[in-house]
C-alpha cells in the first residue's frame, strides 16, 4: 500500500516554460551564467543557442583587463574555484564586436558588468544601458578577484544602495544586481538595492574559498583566493534565494549556483526563482542547458505542473508532526 | 577545425605499466575527432556524476576512423586513475578536436620533437603523420623518461621509420641523464653540418623550460606544447591563461596554444 | 627531465605529529568535531580512542533538549545538510553520566556548548570547566538551528566580545571559541573574541543552506535550513582558516571543514591551523581519524616535514611570473 | 550485539528486474553480520569519492556464513543505483550489524509479517529463521507491492514452508489491491478463531501507518520497521529522528530500532 500522490502528468509539450522577469518575457527561465558563456560564439558550434532563455556576458568593465596570473582555476570536491580576475574586453570592444553576435540570437541578453570604483561602474552603465539589443544589465557588486577595494560595494548594504541608485538613474535598461554570497546578511543586501531601484537581484555569485598544494606548499590559484562554484554551493544559493524570496516576495531573482539538471533548476524555481543561470556545468557539457531545459519540461510534466510560472514559489512547510501525548 | 561534443563508448583500455595506459574512444557516428593533427587535444570526462566536475585535457594519440581515436594517459590524481579504469562500453564524453597543432614539418628542416614521459602523444601522432606522408626522414624522435617504464610505445615508434634517440635518468635505456643530453649533441651535429632544424617539445614544464632555453640560446624555432589547468578547454572559462610576451598579457593555452612558440612564452 | 623537489623523505615513526593547542599538549592534531562523535561511547567499538589527539563533544546546553522534528539531515553534493537542533543531555547528565567515559580516555576533551541567552551560555561556561577531565570549553557561537535568537552571537563581533569575556572570566578552562561562516566577516569576528581572552577559534561550524525535495514541493529538512557540512565546504573553510591565521597569527586555530584524508588534514595545517577537527567523515568510516592520523604521518614524512608543528603556516606565495616584454 | 566497520567485497550481485537487486557481499575474515538477526541493518558505500558522502542502509536479508551476507536492495537514488551496478570483486565499506532486531515468535501466537515492496528484507528474513528453527508455522508473509514484478524472492519464500498471502496492486498476482486486504481478512478470521496473532510490518510509510492504525484499533501488539534518512546508523549524528510517544519526544531509527512498537511511535 503506497500513497501516490495523484499525479496529474501532463504532455510535456503541453508545458510553458516562458516567465517574466522584471516585465521582460523569456522563452525559458534557463540562463547562461556571467563568465561561463564568455560572449557566446564559442558555443554555436555546440548547440543552438536561440533556444536558451538567455544569456548573461561576461563581465565588463569599462577599459579591457588583462586578469590574473596563472594558475587561474582548480578543482574541489563538486565544485571548482576561479580567480581570473574579471578579465574582459572592456565596454567599446564589447558594443563594437561582441554585442551585434549576441543580439541576433533572440534570446534574452543581459550584460554583466563592474566598475573599479563608483564613478566607473556609473560609467559603465550608462554606456552599456545604451547597446542595442541589450535587455538589461546585470550589476556585479561582488568582485571577489579584483584585489584594491570594492569589497564594501558587495557587502555594506548603504554602499550598494547608493551604487545601485546611481546607476539605476543613468541607466536606459532595467538593472538586476548580482549578490555576494560574502555578505553577512543577504536579505539586507537584496533589500538595500531593491529599494535604491533595482529591478531585481542575481543570487549567488561565487563564494570565496581557496585550497592548497601541499607538494609545493602553495595555494593552488595564484592570487591565494578563488571564487567556488558548482554542485557545492547549490545549498547554499538556493538557501539565500529562498531567504530573498520570503523576506521580498516582489523582487524577481535570477537563482544561480551548481545546477546541473532540471531537477536542480526546479528546485531553485520552487524557492522562489523566476530564472535560473547555470554556470560551471557548461564547461564539461556545452549544451548542458539544452539537456537541463528538456529535463525541466519534463519534469513539471511528470509533476503536473502545467508551466514554469506556476513552480515560482510554490514552496509548502513540511507538515507538522502529531502532538506528544505520554502513553 | 570545428569541435563537437559527443558521447563515446570505451573500444579498449589497455594497461602500459607504471601507469600509463592507452584508452581508446570509438562514438556511435563520425566525429570531427577523427580530423585531429598532432597537438590537438580532447577534454574527457566520464559519468562521475557531481564530485570530478570538469573534463580533463588529453591530446590526440592517434585517430584512426572518423569514429575512433586514442589518447595516451597516465594516472596522475582521481580523473586520470578514473579514466584508466574505465571498462569495455563505459561511456565517456568528449569535447573536441580544440586547439591549435603543431605546425607540419617545412621542407629541408628536420623537426626534432622532444618528448618527455606523458608528452609524448602529440609528438608521437607527428611522427606518424609524417610518416604516413613518406616524410620520415624529417623527424626525429628524442624521448625521455626517468627509466624504462616511462618510455611506451617504443614499437609503434620504431614501426614509423624516425630515427629514436632515448634517454632515461637511471639510465635503464639509452643516454642516461635527461633528453636535453641527446638533444644538445643532435644540436651540435646539427650546426656542423649547417643543418635547418626546429623543435617541437611536450613534457613537464621543467623539460619545456630547458628546450626554451636552448632554443632561445641557440635561437632556433621552437613550438612549445604547454599545459595548464584547464576548465573548458573551448575559450570561454580564461582559466588557462599562460603568460605572454606582446601587447596582451596572457594567452590561452586552449585557444591560442597548446602549441606556442617558445619566444612568445614568457618564463622567467 | 623533470625537476623533482630534493624531497629529504623520512620514516614515518620519525615524524612527530604532538602540537600545542593554546598551550596544552596533544599527541597528534587530529579531533573528533563536535555532533559527529556524540559523546564518544559509540566509537569505542570501531576504533581505539586513545590514539586520538583529542576529541569534542556535542553541543551542551545548560537543560537537556530534545532537538528538530524529522527529517533532520539530507545529503547535498559532496555534502549534507542537518538540523539536529542541538539536542543534548544537558550540564547535570553530561558531567555525570558522559564525562567520566571521555576522561578516561587519555585524549585531550573539549566541551562543546552553547547557551539560549547570555546568562546561560555564561552558566554553562562555568559549571562545564569544572568538570573533571575537561581540558577546554569549546563555545559555539553559530546555532543555525535554535530559532529564537542568539544569531547575534555569532555574527556581531561587539556582541561575541561581551559574551567571550563574560565566559572567560567565569571558566576553570580555556575557552575556544567556534566560529559561523555565515558572518560576514570572520576575521573581526576572531579578532572580537581573542581581544575578550578566547584562547583560539574553531573555524568553521556549517554553513547554513537548503534542498527541496521537488516532488513533495517541500524543504528536505523540517526546519527548512540546516547547516552545510563535509568536502563542499572545505575551500571555504580553509580559506577562512587562513585570512584568521594571517590577520592574527597568534590566534591558535582549530581547521574544521570537510577533512576527509590526510592531505585534507595537512591543507589546514599549513593554511595555519594548529589542531583540525574531523566531523562528517565519520559518519561514512568511524574510524577515519585513525585512517587521516596515519596518511598525515606518512604524508608528512614523504615531503621531509619532520614534525605536524614544522607544517603549521608554511604556506608560500606563489613566485612571481617573470616581467612582461614587448617581443 | 557488536558492530564492526569493514570492507567486504562483491561476491555477486544479482538484477531481479523491477529495479530490485540481491547484493552478495563478502569479507576477508569473519565479522560480526554473520551473526545478524531479522531487522538488523548494515550501512554501505561503495569507493566513490566525495560525493555520495554518506553510506545507505541496508536491512540484512540473509547471512549465510561468517563472512557473507546479502541485502536485497530496489534502485532508488544515486546511491543504490551504483550499489545496484558494483560488479564483482568491487569493494564497499560496511558497518553493521546495526540496530534493534525483529522479537522472535513466542509462542502460541501466530506473527503475520508485512512485507511492502522493497520492506520485504527483514520480514524475509524472520521467515528464513522462523523456518529453520522448525517454526514455519509460527508465521505466515503477507506481501504486497505494485505488480508482479514487485514481488520478489518468491521461491525462496514458498521453500521456507510459511503460508504466504500476496496482493499487488494491478492484481496480476494475489490479492489485487494492497496487503492490507488480505490482513484484515487474515485478522478477521483470527478473531473468529480466537488466535492470538502479532503484526510485523516493513514497507512504505503509508502502508506502516495503515498497519499501525489497524493494530491499534484492533489492540493488536505491532512490531513496525521505519526508515529514516541516516547519515551514521549507530547513534551518534542524532539525525534519523523519530516521533515517539513518552517522555522523550525522539528515539532514533538506527539505535532504538529501525524496529518501533506500533503504540510507541507518535504518528498522526
Ligand atoms: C592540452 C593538454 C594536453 C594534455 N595531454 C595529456 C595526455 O595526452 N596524457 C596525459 O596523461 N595527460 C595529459 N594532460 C594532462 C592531464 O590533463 C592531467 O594529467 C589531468 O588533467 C590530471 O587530472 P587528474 O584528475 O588525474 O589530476 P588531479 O590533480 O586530481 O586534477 C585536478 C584538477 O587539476 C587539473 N590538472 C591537474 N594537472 C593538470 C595538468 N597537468 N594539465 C592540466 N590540468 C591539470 C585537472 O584538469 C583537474 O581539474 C594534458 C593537459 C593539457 C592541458
Ligand atoms: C533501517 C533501514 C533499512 C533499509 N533497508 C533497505 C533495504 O533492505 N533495501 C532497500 O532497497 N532499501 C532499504 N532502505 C532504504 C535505503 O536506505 C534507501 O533507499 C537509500 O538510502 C536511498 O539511497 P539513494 O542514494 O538511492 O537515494 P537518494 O534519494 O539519492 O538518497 C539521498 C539521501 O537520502 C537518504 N535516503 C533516501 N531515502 C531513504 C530511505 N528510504 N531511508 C533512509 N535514507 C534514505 C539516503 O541515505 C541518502 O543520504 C532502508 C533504510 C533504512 C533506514
Ligand atoms: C570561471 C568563472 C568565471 C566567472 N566570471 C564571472 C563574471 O565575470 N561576473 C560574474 O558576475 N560572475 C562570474 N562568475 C560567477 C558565475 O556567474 C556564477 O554566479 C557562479 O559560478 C555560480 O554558478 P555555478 O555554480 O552554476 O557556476 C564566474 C564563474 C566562473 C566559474
Ligand atoms: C550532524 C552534525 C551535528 C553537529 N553538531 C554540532 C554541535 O552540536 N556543535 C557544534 O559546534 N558543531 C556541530 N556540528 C558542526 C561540526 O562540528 C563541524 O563544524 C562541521 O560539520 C564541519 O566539519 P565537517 O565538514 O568535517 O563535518 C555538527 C555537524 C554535523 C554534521
Ligand atoms: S580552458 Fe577554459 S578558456 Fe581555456
Ligand atoms: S543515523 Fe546517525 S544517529 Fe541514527
Amino acid at each position: 500500500m503506497s500513497a501516490r500522490e495523484p499525479a496529474l502528468s501532463l504532455a510535456p509539450d503541453a508545458v510553458d516554460l516562458a516567465v517574466d522577469f522584471a516585465g521582460q518575457p523569456l522563452k525559458s527561465p534557463l540562463l547562461a551564467a556571467s563568465g561561463c558563456f564568455a560572449y557566446g560564439q564559442q558555443f554555436a558550434e555546440f548547440c543552438d543557442l536561440g533556444r536558451l532563455g538567455g544569456l548573461v556576458t561576461k563581465g565588463i568593465s569599462p577599459l579591457p583587463r588583462h586578469g590574473n596570473p596563472a594558475p587561474r582555476i582548480c578543482e574541489t570536491a563538486a565544485g571548482m574555484l576561479n580567480s581570473i580576475g574579471l578579465e574582459n574586453v572592456g565596454v567599446d570592444a564589447f558594443l563594437a564586436d561582441k554585442l551585434p553576435f549576441l543580439r541576433g540570437l533572440g534570446v534574452a541578453v543581459w550584460v554583466n558588468f563592474f566598475g573599479t570604483d563608483f564613478e566607473t561602474y556609473v560609467d559603465c552603465a550608462r554606456r552599456l544601458s545604451r547597446g542595442d539589443g541589450v535587455d538589461a544589465l546585470e550589476m556585479n557588486i561582488s568582485c571577489p578577484n579584483i584585489t584594491k577595494g570594492g569589497i564594501e560595494f558587495g557587502t555594506v548594504p548603504e554602499v550598494a544602495h547608493r551604487l545601485t541608485r546611481a546607476c539605476v538613474e543613468v541607466s536606459a535598461r532595467p538593472i538586476v544586481v548580482k549578490l555576494s554570497p560574502n555578505a553577512g546578511d543577504v536579505v539586507a543586501m537584496a533589500q538595500a538595492v531593491a529599494e535604491a531601484g533595482a529591478a531585481g537581484v542575481s543570487v549567488i555569485n561565487t563564494i570565496t574559498g581557496m585550497a592548497i598544494d601541499v607538494r609545493s606548499r602553495r595555494p593552488r590559484l595564484a592570487t591565494t583566493y578563488g571564487g567556488l562554484s558548482g554542485p557545492a554551493i547549490k545549498p547554499i544559493a538556493l538557501r539565500m534565494v529562498h531567504q530573498i524570496a520570503r523576506a521580498l516576495p516582489h523582487l524577481p531573482i535570477s537563482g544561480i549556483g551548481g545546477v546541473m539538471s532540471g531537477e536542480d533548476a526546479l528546485e531553485f524555481l520552487m524557492a522562489g526563482a523566476t530564472t535560473v543561470q547555470v554556470g560551471t556545468a557548461l564547461f564539461a557539457e556545452p549544451g548542458a542547458i539544452h539537456r537541463i531545459t528538456q529535463e525541466l519540461r519534463d519534469l513539471l510534466a511528470e509533476l503536473g505542473i502545467p508551466s514554469a510560472r506556476a513552480a515560482i514559489g510554490v514552496l509548502q512547510p513540511l507538515p507538522a508532526e502529531a502532538p506528544i501525548r505520554p502513553r | 577545425m570545428p569541435a563537437a561534443h559527443f558521447t563515446a563508448a570505451t573500444a579498449a583500455n589497455r594497461a602500459l605499466g607504471g601507469g600509463y595506459f592507452v584508452l581508446e574512444l570509438e562514438a556511435a557516428e563520425d566525429t570531427p575527432v577523427g580530423a585531429a593533427q598532432p597537438g590537438h587535444f580532447v577534454m574527457l570526462r566520464g559519468e562521475w556524476g557531481r564530485d570530478l566536475l570538469n573534463p580533463r585535457a588529453f591530446s590526440v594519440l592517434a585517430a584512426p576512423s572518423a569514429r575512433r581515436f586514442a589518447i595516451l594517459g597516465k594516472i596522475h590524481g582521481r580523473g586520470t586513475a578514473r579514466l584508466g579504469a574505465l571498462r569495455v562500453g563505459e561511456r565517456v564524453a568528449v569535447t573536441g578536436p580544440l586547439g591549435r597543432p603543431f605546425l607540419s614539418p617545412r621542407p629541408g628542416t628536420t623537426q626534432l620533437l622532444i618528448a618527455g614521459g606523458v608528452g609524448l602523444p602529440p609528438l608521437h601522432m607527428q611522427a606518424r603523420v609524417a610518416a604516413a606522408a613518406g616524410l620520415h626522414t624529417a623527424v626525429e624522435l628524442l624521448y625521455g623518461g626517468r627509466s624504462a617504464q616511462d618510455l611506451v610505445l617504443l614499437d609503434q615508434a620504431r614501426d614509423f621509420g624516425v630515427r629514436l634517440h632515448l634517454a632515461t635518468e637511471d639510465g635503464s635505456v639509452g643516454h642516461r641523464g635527461f633528453i636535453t643530453g641527446p638533444l644538445l649533441a643532435r644540436l651540435d651535429r646539427a650546426r656542423e653540418a649547417a643543418e635547418s632544424v626546429e623543435l617541437l617539445a611536450c613534457g613537464p614544464t621543467p623539460m619545456l623550460a630547458a628546450v626554451r632555453r636552448i632554443a632561445l640560446d641557440r635561437d632556433i624555432p621552437a613550438q612549445l606544447c604547454l599545459e595548464e589547468n584547464m576548465a573548458c578547454g573551448f575559450g570561454v572559462c580564461l582559466g588557462c591563461a599562460v603568460p605572454v610576451h606582446g601587447p596582451r598579457p596572457y594567452a590561452y593555452c586552449c585557444t591560442d596554444g597548446p602549441v606556442f612558440d617558445a619566444r612568445e612564452v614568457r618564463w622567467p
